[in-house]
């Protein structure tokens, strides 16, 4: 039984980034079979990730700020295994993006657009197991980066460039605050490390513990920011509408999830002060109201199914917040473990069904889905399932990540989150059937181009339908990784 | 595998086949009626007075207390045959629609699984995960199929039947939580066992969401407006299935869930207001029926003035009242879904419910006329058919209701009072219907109406037998349902 | 004495970036940016922080000061086109500024123990090598880390601006 | 054959074969009059056979609801003196009327419908009479419903049949509402509803005095509903839409008749409620008086015959809330049930006789023409009239007898009614059968078929002699009243006398009426106000609640919430300026926003 | 007389907040980035300031904070040299760096 330790695998994934870089840079192999070796060696490393021992006792890398436990080692999965994913989307994407990439050949930044990723991943990797606000801040940084290239990519599209730099901008202020929080955060304890913190909480004076709050409350800001908490939202819908769309799909899976891990991470030690505690339930509960009425309702009128899912995403970004809300009831990691996996698997399918309408129809509106039940069956199931979970109905995951949120809120009395979410689940029925009404009930225009869809996305899509409702009945095997 | 396993599985099966695609009608002819076949050998072995039986059990989520258990008791015996005859009947009376008639068949498939899986669960949480598997086909038989303002009613239907779920599933997990921490579960024997110990105290707030939660399923007074435009644009078989079957949920649910679990102290205060809005139901979308000058429409009021018998029954919180609510429940569900059934007939053979322009069809189409009239007397509550022994008991047990021993009147038996009147307004809207439809001089467009085909005949046939077999001999159904309806 | 020094340094460096953000023309916004930045590399120093003042000047007004620049320079930029005062964005922009000084106000007078002198400290090592120390010892892998990062900035810059991707 | 199971063959032979008919009737017109009337004498056979039975015939019960010591509901047989002689009524007058239809009914269609429609009837009648508790004679009060519902709207394709028919159900249902409400009331009392069982607690019910009137007053009401006593007389004449047997039956023998034997079986109850009694009897003495008024200005021939069993069953009423046995109204019941059914077979014929032509004003002088329906109809009008030595002056004068003795002013009503009575019917008689003939049809009448004659003969028999002492004695046992004042019978001898003779010097072969009194020739306006109410109470009741349905309750539970949500929607999504500056005021204000939280 | 930590704390503070006036204010894109470096170094400044000010038992400056500053530093240089490249794309495409052109992506 061999074991490795468990910072080598962001050690493998960086080095599958450089090589493969290298690859792409000095010969002329095909770019879709970088692809491939991304995927397998992604794959690989998912395998490596079941062997990780414990972490070894050495001085290299203190426990203080990498630590690595069932948790992380899920996210870390699960952060592997939306990056194939999105690799798989920009494979079948590539004909799109390289309409929009000033080439000198075929192929042209191929390489680039399915190579980045993989360091994102690695970022992301770092990000759920930092415990230490420098390592926070640097494996954030180098996410927040890799996206605003990823966003910004597709250069001949204004849409791209325009997502770009709003990405850029909202994210350079975002990371402004959080050097700003971690800076009087690091002043009023004198630690980085957030063991440390926890230990030096309780000798602060009162009036130190406003400093705190303050910096606490600039890291949350940022922190909001990239789960896309109102009023931190407003860069969603643009740049999900303007990236190209695997990355739209990574930006909405990936980064959100890891934002949710350093936000349950960063809160946990300040939960020691009931003071800061009940303040923490005021501020997290307001932000969830927020963010579930402003992504449920403004969702409702829009008619750019990317737009859509961007607000949709915010819609769950209220719904896994009510969960982080919820601390009081028990630890809410696991739930939120649970919906964000779910999540992941939701998106991508609904991503990549609308990757391939949209290349047919050369446009993301829910119009274009007209009669898609006839034209495109299983493109149709597809996207009726995904938008099924997405909107919470039994016999898929959505439901059940939905029904352990609400009991979690239930059982520790956010009674105000649950009267809310009552509407927003309803008016969420709403603009999710909206989709499936236009693929069933309307029907197709005749000038409806046809739909090709590769054997290995149609795997992908069986592959992500079986995933919702297996996991929508049995959710037992991800509850138990995430204990 | 267990019977009751394999009564969801198998209407399932046939929608999964269907969408594969398998010729649709035979497949789904086939499974609904093995489907029908079994639930009679269900019946027949069933012993009503031994609780739960069938039972089988696989964790799903024990940290929760979640397990995918069935299990069936009599009532829930007596209810699944209405269920899968009804399925049956719905099935066959269909007419393939021309454009991908193959989702319609899987879509009434799905509904009607839905329907078995919550009746035969014992597991709070499947109880509700089944019912919700029948919205969506329910929004695209509606939606796709259905006729006049169908996009607006498929629309309000789903979202407001999401809206209600969702208060629902807000109540059990307060119902859940208010057992104590060491055992929770999700199992409805056990939560009764927990609730009648005293062990677990939930409190007025579960009680009134529960309530709220299942009476919009029910379509209580005042959240019923979904339902009479939702059956007015549905095609006839979804209506059938949807008014037949599966509103019978919600009062299966509180049969379970709300009876067993709550002290009287609990629902006592709340009575008075609940009678009231059972006395909207029967009085006021009595009149409010009375009113409608649509044959489909009037139909969707009829059902849903009927609930209130129901619920009347239910809130009497007495053995006879809620034995009668179960017979109603059965004996409703076949007789709505008769009507139904005939009026989608008559609305593919005429193209108009409006009782403005038809009138003697009777002449044209004898057979017709009688099989409906059959089902509206039945409806009406005519001794012979289920419906009246169901009211009757129903009436003697909510007069019987509330503070006993007292020969003047409470609230229950003036609530009695006018819901016996409710009789007389049923009377009327039916007979007014039959005779602007059926009697009278014939229009000449209609003269040449072919009468009913032979297969609907055969079903809505089939389900007035039942009707009058359970009218004539209520003591079958009342055997199965009363023991499940009698707490100590 | 040092209390003059800070004033003056400070002072300097919150007019020039006043200057920054008031002066309509991008270059000298960019120049009073390097200038507020070589006051704070000053105010750095009378924190004993050598090193990092190094850096600062190395860095901002070494590298970043000329990229603005040399951008400012190749898409020439001419003066903002004039604007007419938009009330919303300053009035919003008024709001949100006032209402973070409060809090910084509030913050700051919430406790006594910011008014304290700077305590002495030992100087038989100097900080850059402290710096250093902690640097490749203890926060090895942050260091690794912002390494892929300058990596993914490079072939980031590369993918965005290189006239034709092959 | 024991006798524990005759009744259950007498009441189910007519079920089984109108199930039959229902069946296989439309096949063959024999085959459907064939098993209609053979049930009908199998059980007339056996009715009468019953009634030679000595003693009681024990309870014999089945269970039709059983909730051990919460509910039962038994089907259960009583066969005692009352019921006995109400069998053998019922089934003596039906096999006639179904034989009588064959002629009847000969061209028309539907045949089989009409008979299983009889069958049908006749079981529901069998039912009540037979029944031992009131669920079950509930049940079957609603079956008499529904099948004369059948019945009456025979010719559903005639609107004005289609009404009748309508009418007559809605109305009984009315009916029923009181009774079952009153049913409701016993049982909560008593914890029964068998008649024995809450017989045995009357004591106990008197102690409740007023809610045992209430419920004595409600079980009434079913009786005012299917004996159209005022103010729900008003479905009967309009049921002479039916063909006429079915109108015959109707009055004679089952539907109304089930009100009064009602009353009968419930006496015990009655005797103990004696305000509930003087209601039954105002009742009875007013519908008497107003339907004889209203009888004297009728132009249809089946109409004024329909108001004289209204005034009759008035009698009844008036005979079950005075007399001390419920012998007595039985008695007229069963006078009553022979020569009103004659008199309506006359009617029939006649009616055939001038191809379905009704209004008395186009008839005349079919004395010559149709001698034997003349004959009989003489002998009906005058046992009905009360003429000395028919049977109706014994079982009419008995009741007057006792109002007198009990509520004088009532009785003097009943008097004053049976002049009426003499009047009107003298006026059909002289106007139909006298005189010269008003229409060509008149002019070609022809006396009917022997199948319809002969019931007439064989029903002129006992209208004449069912009064006379040896059978009363052999069906009831009643006696007159003490010191009755001595000149009640010359007056009502006088009575009958003048008014005949008045109908007779009046309307000696007229054009038209001579007498026109709109009051009466309306009906006093009743069947007017019931329209009233049912176009401007009940409709606009209706249409108000369709309304607020449709645009109160819906706007504020459906539509407001959902048009509100969306709204908001809408407006948020402008929050998405797509201005880098706004997004970045907007973070920094919530950034503020947020931080004041925390600090506040 | 030396300056308190205080003084520092507010100068800093100031200056941060110039950077977030000037973001929110400004509508040249270039400018607006400017101001994010002036908001980090503002942040900077008063990491050194609190790190110089909390001395450890060997009376060393707690040095976690030049750290983290020697970071950021390199952070921001990396951003900016993205962001400028983001914005030298912009300006090939649409000939415009003013915010107000940057809006067809809205509601």
């Amino acid at each position: 039984m061999i074991s490795v330790p468990p910072f080598a695998l962001e050690i493998c994934v960086v080095c599958v980034g450089i090589f493969l870089l290298m690859m792409d840079c000095f010969t002329k192999v095909d770019k879709l079979s970088l692809g491939w070796a991304a995927i397998s060696g992604l794959l690989a490393i998912i395998v490596l990730s079941f062997l990780t021992g414990p972490m070894p006792k050495s001085l290299i890398i203190p426990q203080d700020f990498y630590v690595v436990d069932q948790p992380a080692l899920f996210f870390k999965r699960f952060i592997l295994l939306s990056t194939i994913l999105t690799i798989c989307l920009a494979m079948d994407y590539a004909p799109v993006y390289e309409r929009f990439i000033p080439s000198g050949g075929p192929q042209a930044g191929l390489g680039e657009f399915l190579i980045l990723p993989i360091f994102t991943c690695a970022g992301l990797m770092w990000m759920v197991s930092a415990a230490d606000f420098i390592m926070i801040f640097v494996s954030l940084e180098l996410v927040t980066i890799s996206f605003y290239v990823l966003v910004a990519s597709m250069r001949k599209n204004t849409g791209s460039l325009e997502a770009g730099v709003k990405y850029l901008i909202l994210g350079a202020l975002s990371t402004g605050f959080i050097v700003y929080g971690i800076t009087w955060i690091f002043g009023v304890t004198g630690q980085t490390a957030l063991r440390e913190i926890r230990l030096a909480l309780p000798l602060l004076s009162q009036g130190y513990l406003v400093a705190v709050l303050f910096g606490l409350g600039l890291v949350l800001v940022s922190l909001g920011f990239k789960v896309a908490a109102v009023p931190f939202q407003f860069w969603v819908p643009d740049v999900y509408q303007g990236a190209p769309t695997p990355i739209t799909a990574f930006l909405s899976v990936a980064s959100k999830a890891a934002g949710f891990v350093v936000l349950l991470r960063v809160l946990e030690p300040f939960f020691v002060i009931s003071s800061i505690e009940a303040k923490l339930l005021i501020v997290l509960t307001v932000l969830a109201a927020l963010t579930l009425i402003y992504g449920n309702l403004a969702a409702m009128p829009q008619t750019n199914l990317k737009r859509l899912l961007g607000y949709s995403s915010i819609a769950h970004a209220g719904y896994l917040l009510i969960g982080v809300a919820s601390f009081r009831g028990g630890p809410s990691g696991p739930i939120i473990g649970f919906y964000l996996a779910g999540y992941l698997l939701m998106t991508f399918l609904a991503f990549l069904v609308l990757q391939h309408v949209a290349r047919a129809s050369g446009s993301d509106e829910i119009s274009d889905f007209n009669g898609l039940g006839r034209r495109s069956p299983v493109l149709a199931l597809g996207m009726l399932v995904s938008m099924l979970s997405l909107a919470g109905l039994p016999f898929t995951v959505g439901f059940l990540g939905k029904f352990f949120i609400f009991e979690a809120a239930m059982r520790s009395h956010q009674y105000l989150l649950v009267a809310i979410g009552a509407v927003t689940v309803s008016s969420g029925f709403y603009y999710y059937l909206k989709v499936v009404r236009a693929m069933y009930w309307q029907a197709a225009p005749d000038d409806a181009p046809a739909i090709a869809v590769a054997p290995f996305s149609k795997f992908l899509i069986a592959f992500l339908c079986i995933g919702i409702i297996v996991f929508g009945i049995f959710p037992q095997p991800l509850l138990a990784m995430l204990q | 595998m267990s019977p009751l396993l394999c009564l969801i599985v198998l209407p399932v099966a046939g929608a999964a086949l269907i969408i594969a695609g398998t010729q649709a009608r035979t497949t789904a002819v086939t499974a609904s009626a093995l489907n029908f076949l079994a639930s009679l050998i269900i019946f027949g072995t069933c012993k009503p007075d031994q609780g739960y039986q069938f039972v089988s059990s696989y964790p799903v989520v024990p940290s929760l207390g979640i397990h995918f258990t069935l299990g069936a008791d009599g009532l829930s015996v007596a209810i699944l045959l209405m269920s899968t005859a009804v399925t049956l009947a719905a099935v066959c009376v269909t007419r393939t629609p021309p454009k991908n008639g193959n989702w319609f068949y899987a879509s009434l498939l799905f509904i009607s699984a839905g329907a078995i899986g919550a009746f035969a669960s014992v597991d709070t949480f499947f109880f509700y995960m089944f019912h919700e598997l029948a919205l969506i086909p329910t929004f695209l038989l509606i939606g796709i199929w259905g006729s006049g303002d169908r996009q607006a009613a498929a629309w309000k239907v789903t979202t407001y039947l999401a809206f209600g779920s969702f208060v629902l599933l807000v109540g059990l997990i307060g119902l859940y939580l208010s057992l104590p921490a060491s055992d929770r579960t999700f199992d409805m024997r056990r939560i009764a066992e927990l609730a009648s110990s005293g062990t677990a105290q939930p409190g007025t707030v579960v009680y009134v969401l529960l309530i709220v939660g299942f009476g919009i399923l029910v379509s209580l007074f005042p959240f019923h407006t979904w339902a009479p435009q939702a059956y007015a644009s549905a095609p006839a078989p979804a209506a059938m299935l949807h008014a037949g079957v599966l509103k019978k949920f919600g009062l299966y649910g509180i049969f379970r869930l709300v009876m067993p679990v709550f002290p009287p102290d609990i629902s006592a205060p709340l009575n008075t207001l609940l009678l009231i809005l059972v006395l909207g139901n029967i009085l006021y979308v009595g009149f409010v029926t009375i009113s409608q000058r649509k044959l489909d429409l009037m139909l969707g009021y009829a059902s849903v003035m009927h609930m209130g018998y129901l619920f009347l029954g239910i809130l009497s919180w007495k053995t006879l009242g809620l034995a009668g609510a179960a017979l109603m429940l059965v004996a409703h569900g076949l007789s709505i879904a008769a009507l139904f059934a005939l009026s989608g007939e008559l609305r593919e053979r005429t193209g108009t419910l409006d009782f403005a322009e038809l009138g003697g069809l009777a002449k044209a189409m004898p057979t017709f006329g009688l099989l409906f009239g059959f089902a509206a007397m039945a409806s009406v509550g005519l001794p012979g058919f289920a419906n009246f022994a169901a009211e009757l008991m129903i009436f003697f047990g909510a007069f019987s209701a509330g503070t006993p021993s007292k020969l003047g009147f409470n609230e229950f038996q003036v609530a009695t009072v006018v819901a016996v009147w409710g009789v007389v307004i049923s009377a009327i809207f039916m007979l007014r219907g039959y005779r602007r439809i059926f009697m009278g001089p014939i229009g000449d467009k209609w003269k040449a109406l072919p009468d009913i085909a032979p297969l609907p005949r055969l079903c809505v046939a089939g389900l007035i037998v039942l009707l009058v077999v359970t009218g004539f001999f209520p003591q079958i159904v009342l055997n199965y349902v009363t023991p499940a309806l009698t707490w100590p | 004495m040092q209390l003059a020094l800070f004033w003056v340094f400070a002072l300097l460096m919150l007019v020039f970036g006043a200057a920054v953000v008031f002066l309509r023309s991008p270059v000298s916004s960019a120049l009073s940016l390097v200038v507020s930045l070589v006051f704070m590399a000053a105010l750095f120093v009378t924190l004993d922080a050598f090193f990092i003042g190094v850096v600062q000047v190395l860095v901002y007004a070494g590298a970043v000061m000329v990229l603005f620049l040399f951008i400012i320079m190749l898409l020439d930029l001419r003066v903002e086109r004039p604007r007419r005062l938009n009330i919303g964005a300053w009035t919003g922009g008024g709001l949100v500024v006032f209402g973070f000084v409060g809090l910084l106000g509030k913050v700051l007078s919430s406790e006594l123990g910011f008014d304290m002198e700077k305590p002495p400290v030992s100087t038989q090592i100097s900080d850059a090598s402290a710096v250093g120390l902690m640097l490749f010892r203890y926060f090895n892998l942050p260091f690794q880390i912002i390494g892929v990062l300058l990596l993914v900035a490079t072939v980031g810059v590369v993918v965005l601006s290189k006239k034709e991707l092959k | 054959m024991s006798a524990a199971t005759v009744p259950w063959i007498i009441l189910f032979a007519p079920l089984v074969s109108a199930t039959l008919i229902l069946f296989f009737g439309k096949y063959s017109r024999k085959l459907s009059a064939g098993l209609a009337i053979g049930a009908a004498l199998l059980s007339s056979a056996l009715s009468w056979w019953l009634f030679f039975q000595p003693g009681e015939v024990g309870p014999n019960q089945v269970f039709w609801i059983n909730i051990p010591d919460i509910f039962t509901v038994p089907i259960g047989m009583t066969v005692d003196p009352l019921s006995r002689t109400m069998l053998v009524v019922v089934n003596t007058i039906a096999p006639l009327v179904f034989i009588y239809s064959i002629g009847y009914m000969a061209h028309e269609e539907g045949y089989w419908r009409y008979f299983a429609g009889l069958a049908l009837f006749l079981f529901s009648m069998l039912g009540i009479v037979l029944a031992d508790n009131f669920v079950m004679m509930f049940i079957f009060w609603e079956l008499v419903g529904v099948s004369s519902y059948i019945l009456i709207g025979h010719y559903y394709g005639k609107a004005s049949a289609a009404d009748a028919c309508k009418q007559a159900f809605i109305v009984n249902r009315i009916g029923d509402f009181g009774f079952m409400l009153g049913i409701l009331m016993l049982w909560f009392a008593t914890g029964s509803v068998v008649f024995g069982e809450i017989f045995a607690k009357v004591p106990l019910l008197e102690t409740q005095g007023l809610y045992f009137t209430i419920a004595c007053i409600l079980v009434f009401c079913g009786t005012v509903g299917k004996s159209a006593q005022l103010p729900l007389h008003v479905w009967l004449p309009n049921s002479m839409e039916g063909p006429t047997p079915v109108s015959s039956l109707l009055h004679a023998a089952t539907m109304v008749a089930a009100g009064v034997y009602m009353l009968a079986r419930v006496f015990p109850l009655l005797i103990a409620a004696p305000i509930a009694r003087d209601v039954i009897a105002w009742v009875g003495a007013l519908t008497c008086l107003a339907a004889g008024l209203m009888a004297t200005q009728q132009n249809d021939i089946k109409r004024i015959l329909a108001y004289s069993t209204i005034s009759q069953l008035g009698y009844m009423v008036l005979g079950a809330g005075v007399a001390p046995v419920p012998d007595v109204p039985m008695f007229h019941l069963f006078t009553h049930a022979f020569f009103k059914c004659l008199l309506f077979l006359c009617a029939g014929s006649v009616i055939v006789a001038l191809h379905h032509e009704q209004d008395i004003w186009h008839m005349g002088g079919l004395s010559r023409k149709t001698p034997v329906t003349f004959a009989c109809l003489i002998v009906g009008t005058l046992a009905l009239a009360g003429c000395p030595g028919f049977s109706g002056y014994f079982s009419k004068d008995l009741i007057i007898a006792w109002a007198v003795v009990e509520k004088p002013f009532l009785g003097w009503i009943a008097v004053a009614t049976a002049g009426l009575t003499a009047f009107y019917m003298f006026r059909l008689l002289s106007v139909v059968f006298l005189g010269t003939p008003r229409s060509d049809h008149a002019e070609h009448a022809r006396e009917s078929p022997a199948v319809m004659v002969i019931p007439l003969i064989l029903l002129a028999i006992p209208a004449f002699g069912a009064g006379y002492g040896p059978v009363e004695k052999m069906f009831f046992h009643v006696e007159e009243p003490e010191h009755v004042p001595e000149l009640l019978h010359y007056v009502l001898l006088a009575m009958f006398v003048v008014a005949g003779g008045l109908a007779l010097f009046l309307y000696r072969n007229p054009a038209k009426d001579p007498v026109v009194i709109p009051l009466f020739a309306n009906r006093l306006y009743i069947d007017d106000a019931y329209n009233w109410l049912v176009k401007n109470v009940q409709d606009a009741l209706a249409m108000l609640s369709g309304w607020v349905d449709r645009w109160i309750v819906d706007l504020f539970v459906v539509q407001i919430p959902a048009r509100f949500t969306w709204a908001c929607g809408y407006i948020l999504r402008f929050l998405q300026l797509g201005n880098i500056q706004a997004y970045a005021f907007f973070f920094g204000a919530g950034v503020v926003g947020l931080i004041y939280l925390l600090l506040a | 007389m030396t300056p308190t930590l205080g003084h520092y704390l507010a100068v800093s503070g100031l200056l941060f907040i110039i950077g977030l006036a000037g973001v929110i204010l400004r509508r040249n894109i270039i400018i607006i980035f400017m101001c994010l470096e002036l908001m980090l170094n503002a942040a900077n400044l008063s990491l050194v300031a609190f790190s110089r000010f909390n001395v450890n038992v060997a009376g060393l400056p707690n040095y976690n904070g030049q750290v983290l500053v020697f970071f950021v530093i390199t952070v921001a240089a990396a951003e900016v040299a993205v962001g400028l490249a983001i914005i030298v794309a912009l300006f090939r495409a649409k000939q415009t760096i003013h915010v107000e052109d940057l809006n067809s992506l809205k509601f």
